[in-house]
């Protein structure tokens, strides 16, 4: 059985001020599979991957990675993890080259970030200082980042944002390539994705209960 | 079985519904003892104890500073300690009661302040005097500040009350060595030129009501905290069930 | 990213470092602010020489805790706004040695370079010579206490990245530093032993940075959920 | 919006209060921030009454000069980072208006209390009660200026939200501000004519009020441009 | 003649530290027309759109409005635009409600701003502090200024980001509505807009000349 399951949700509810998010989350994502999370503006995508990331503790329910719980296997599970949330952490006063040097592995090698901004597009503004990017354009340099990651899986919270077609186009393409190679794919989106097939989990709301 | 009686005990003590129904039931009683404490320590401090040889009347302010300030140095510790226990074993309750102690902590702190600084003037002649004691004393009300003023910072709860007990607890550390160091810096500028007139030394007759008057603040400040603390409970568990049944259990007029 | 040896001190070192002074186009501006803002103290203070030299331990002091204040809001919050600090959150390793890394970066632009130039200052306020190498000394243990315990209040109120409230909440835990490293100066000044007072703000320093970075970390975590 | 007959005065002075209040979680910390800093001085300097007399027309204002800097960073700053900055710019009237607004709204959470809280620093510093009249109106005229002058700075400084480069450039600034200021409270305890330097930090305010509006309106059009 | 033309931009050109950034743009807005600029990432449409709120000044070339060069009509010009660019505005420490009224013209009844609030899905939400929404749901509060606002002319810099399936429809809705009364749009998006009828301009790059 080479599919495994990578990671594994089980009635995950979280709350804020007493109230309750969402209805308890439950799915499974195997290894070469990728999820799309649905649901309306505010339905609780962002916060769901706050949970996974353990940035915010859940208040109920378990998730496990790789079969373990994943308070047992935290070093090994964070560092599986790639995880690229609507803020994306480009920081405005480095060069676009610095920033991805700087969220990539220690190891990477020049070569492998200059290949990384060239398939991007962003050869040319290498030396530009993120500052002075348009919008996509530092999407761009968050998203060199599926290239030179090594994590097997990756938490993408509405990737497509602020993208042209052909970026769009580039990150399927990215994830294509990462199942391909038994990578594990969570992401949300409003967009439907043309050419990257997915299994939906769709977040609902909780109903009032009398 | 053991386990689980534990946790059955450490649960219930941990539960706002049971603080706010056991507290029902002692509250008359701590209410009444309070005020037999502090009417008779009153009586006894300002009426039938002898006035002082050298300061007269003017001693008997005493009866408030000294209590005050007494249950306003202990109160930092109950509010940083509960806010420790919070952290430690999630229980809201010690979170509530910790968000409660700093306002009654506060105020008493401040107490002792005005009449610390109302009692300067006839024995030293100024109001205020920047003193070991006096500086650290002022500033712990601001330590009780900043506490107040985080939790404002914070739309969760949750998260301001695990705020507020990093920052007391960070305080607790800090206050030991604040003492000290104000302490030290006196000591080390110049010599000191007032001291407080030794507890030890005093006359037994003034001593008693003082011994009187600290347990009644003591009794008072349980009696502030859990009131507070009732209130804290209503406000943030006013979706509980519990709490609307006793509301709607409530007459409704008056 | 942060997964060498040092657990990520070096890395983030050297980030902060190299952002300071992209952001301020050099290193030398907060030298210039303190410069600047001895310069003012005379203005505001009538400036006969044996008025300033008695309050200038006091003032060097003043000035090292405000530059401090200024500059240690800045610590998270940008990390918290561009998500950076997520990221942080998210990395497998601890979080003290990025922590340990940042405010150590804040140091060596804030508190090293006042502690460099403590001398020119000395003299502008007619301070005796022997009392530099105590006066110096003090600045460095003492900086370095003010970055740990301001970082301590920077994590605390970063939802809301308040500045006054900010000052309220370390202020009063920068007291001891502040009395002691004004007490050095002071005792070399007056000729008496400045050895106490600067071993207790070498004792103040391991404290902080042996329970700082443990407040920093949990006010990391619960800011994010604020 | 800003469409009013005051063309957008009194909705950013509204809006400026309302957020300074929700931000703080009231406006009450200001006044502890001056309270905890006037705290400090006695700390670091040795507390002789005598020698704190002395001293204490010059602190007040240097106290007032820090808490403007501390605070004015964010006149423009997050208006900046959340956009509301573009749309003041194309707002159809004049700048002035909404830039007067935002400073007198800043004037008023830091100025104002600042002046009515002095006297307890100055029992603190035991200045004498004749020297109280004098200080608190040159520090209601004296703050104003501040807040205007700093604000130029803060618009100048913009993108970078720099808090020590704002020092650095608004400080050579306040210059006059401080001498005149403190000269006032000097005058009143030496008993002197304390009305002329009071009517230059009014003349400074006159000239400010006129100048620094268009100096900030120029500095966000260009910081936009960036 | 009804459908006068609204916007007339002819030749502009914009450069920043001597290098200039896209073709010299010409392109006409009639009244009840719609415009969608398209363009890669980076190609200069947020640039375009300052540069036609005079936020940025053009190097070369003229925009008009109602025929008049805009350095004739500044104010009335401002005062009949509706500009919401990425960043929405949206001011984090007040509520839903204080931040669309502060939005909104002066004169904007109570009743306006509910019905408002209403169609943006975010009734429940009006006394919330914005720092405290999702990022779709901050994209709502900015939008809602569609209905309060009695603008002509809209300016709209990409404002489908965040928003899910349902915002996509409803901003489509308030475009038409706002065509049918004789306003006038123009937008960039890099999705294409399913119910709305647009023309588009695209911007292109400047070729190197050698
Ligand atoms: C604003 C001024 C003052 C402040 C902040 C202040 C504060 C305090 C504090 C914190 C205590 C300590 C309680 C303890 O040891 O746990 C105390 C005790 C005491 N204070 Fe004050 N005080 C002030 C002024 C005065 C004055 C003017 C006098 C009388 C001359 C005075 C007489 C005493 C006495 C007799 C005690 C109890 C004896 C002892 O524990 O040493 N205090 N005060
Ligand atoms: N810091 C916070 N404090 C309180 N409530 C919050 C906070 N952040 C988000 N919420 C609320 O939690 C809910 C879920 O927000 P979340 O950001 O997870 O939504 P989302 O599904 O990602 O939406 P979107 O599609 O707009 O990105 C929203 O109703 C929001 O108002
Ligand atoms: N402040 C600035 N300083 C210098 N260059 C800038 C600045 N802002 C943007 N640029 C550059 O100008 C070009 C156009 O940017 P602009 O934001 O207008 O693009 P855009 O078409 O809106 O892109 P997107 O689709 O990503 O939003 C980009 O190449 C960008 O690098
Ligand atoms: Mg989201
Ligand atoms: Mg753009």
């Amino acid at each position: 059985m080479t599919t495994h399951t990578v990671l594994k949700v089980e009635s995950l509810a979280f709350e804020r001020n007493d109230a309750v998010l969402f209805q308890p989350v439950d799915f499974e994502l195997k290894a070469g599979e990728a999820l799309q999370i649905l649901g309306v503006n505010g339905s609780g995508k962002t916060t769901l991957f706050q949970l996974l990331t353990a940035i915010l503790p859940s208040s109920s329910g378990q998730i496990s990675y790789r079969e373990q719980p994943l308070s047992d296997c935290r070093y090994e599970y964070l560092s599986n993890v790639l995880f690229i949330g609507h803020q994306s952490g480009v920081k405005a006063a480095l060069t676009v080259e610095e920033n991805l040097r700087w969220m990539s592995p220690n190891n990477t090698s020049c070569e492998k970030i200059s290949a990384a901004l060239e398939v991007v597009g962003l050869s040319e503004y290498a030396q530009i200082h993120c500052a002075n990017l348009s919008a996509g354009q530092k999407r761009r340099v968050a998203l060199a980042r599926l290239i030179t990651s090594q994590a097997k899986l990756w938490l993408l919270d509405e990737p497509l944002t602020s993208l042209d077609k052909q970026g769009v186009e580039l990150v399927e393409r990215c994830m294509n390539q990462h199942l391909a190679q038994g990578g594990a794919i969570l992401f949300s989106s409003h967009q439907d994705l043309a050419q990257v097939t997915t299994r939906n989990y769709k977040l609902e709301p909780l109903m009032e209960v009398a | 079985m053991n386990f689980n009686l534990q946790w059955t005990w450490f649960h219930r003590l941990g539960s706002p519904r049971w603080f706010y129904q056991q507290t029902q039931r002692w509250l008359p009683w701590l209410a009444v003892a309070t005020l037999a404490l502090l009417v008779t320590g009153l009586v006894w401090g300002l009426a039938i104890a002898p006035p002082d040889a050298k300061q007269g009347n003017s001693f008997r302010i005493i009866y408030l500073h000294v209590p005050a300030s007494v249950v306003a140095l202990a109160g930092y510790y109950i509010m940083a300690i509960s806010g420790a226990v919070g952290l430690i074993w999630r229980i809201k309750l010690s979170f509530m009661l910790m968000r409660s102690a700093a306002p009654i902590g506060a105020a008493l702190t401040f107490i002792a302040l005005v009449t610390g600084a109302i009692w300067g003037k006839p024995t030293w002649g100024t109001y205020w005097v920047w003193d070991a004691r006096i500086t650290s004393m002022l500033i712990l009300l601001f330590l009780y500040f900043g506490v107040i003023a985080l939790r404002h910072t914070y739309s969760n709860n949750e998260a301001a009350d695990k705020a507020g007990a990093v920052l007391s607890l960070v305080g607790m550390v800090n206050v030991p060595i604040i003492y000290k160091s104000v302490d030290w810096w006196q000591t080390l500028h110049q010599p000191a030129t007032i001291k407080f007139t030794g507890a030890p030394s005093m006359h037994p007759d003034m001593f008693a009501p003082l011994v009187v008057m600290i347990i009644g603040f003591y009794s008072f400040y349980s009696l502030a905290l859990i009131l507070f603390a009732r209130a804290e409970i209503l406000r943030r568990e006013y979706r509980a069930s519990w709490v609307k049944q006793l509301v709607s259990n409530q007459p409704a007029e008056k | 990213m942060a997964n060498n040896l040092s657990g990520g001190f070096k890395a983030y070192l050297y980030r902060d470092i190299l952002i300071a002074q992209r952001d301020r186009g050099d290193l030398s501006k907060p030298l210039m602010f303190f410069l600047l803002v001895a310069v003012m103290v005379p203005l505001a203070i009538a400036p006969e020489a044996n008025k300033l030299s008695a309050i200038a331990p006091g003032l060097i002091w003043i000035l090292a805790l405000l530059a401090t204040l200024l500059s240690i809001e800045r610590l998270f919050s940008e990390d918290y706004a561009d998500g950076s600090l997520e990221q942080l959150l998210i990395s497998p390793n601890l979080l003290m040695m990025p922590i340990l890394g940042k405010i150590t970066a804040h140091w060596l632009v804030i508190g090293l370079p006042l502690t460099l130039l403590s001398p020119v200052i000395a003299i502008w306020f007619s301070l005796p010579i022997s009392a530099m190498v105590p006066m110096m000394l003090s600045l460095a243990l003492g900086t370095a206490v003010l970055s740990l315990i301001g970082a301590v209040g920077a994590a605390l109120t970063l939802p809301r990245q308040g500045g006054v409230l900010l000052a309220l909440l370390v202020m009063p835990l920068y007291m001891p530093v502040l009395i002691f490293g004004s007490a050095t100066i002071q005792a070399a000044v007056d000729g008496l032993n400045w050895l106490a007072p600067l071993a207790m703000l070498a004792a103040l320093l391991a404290v902080a940075i042996v329970l700082c970075p443990l407040a920093i970390s949990a006010g990391l975590r619960i800011a994010k959920n604020g």
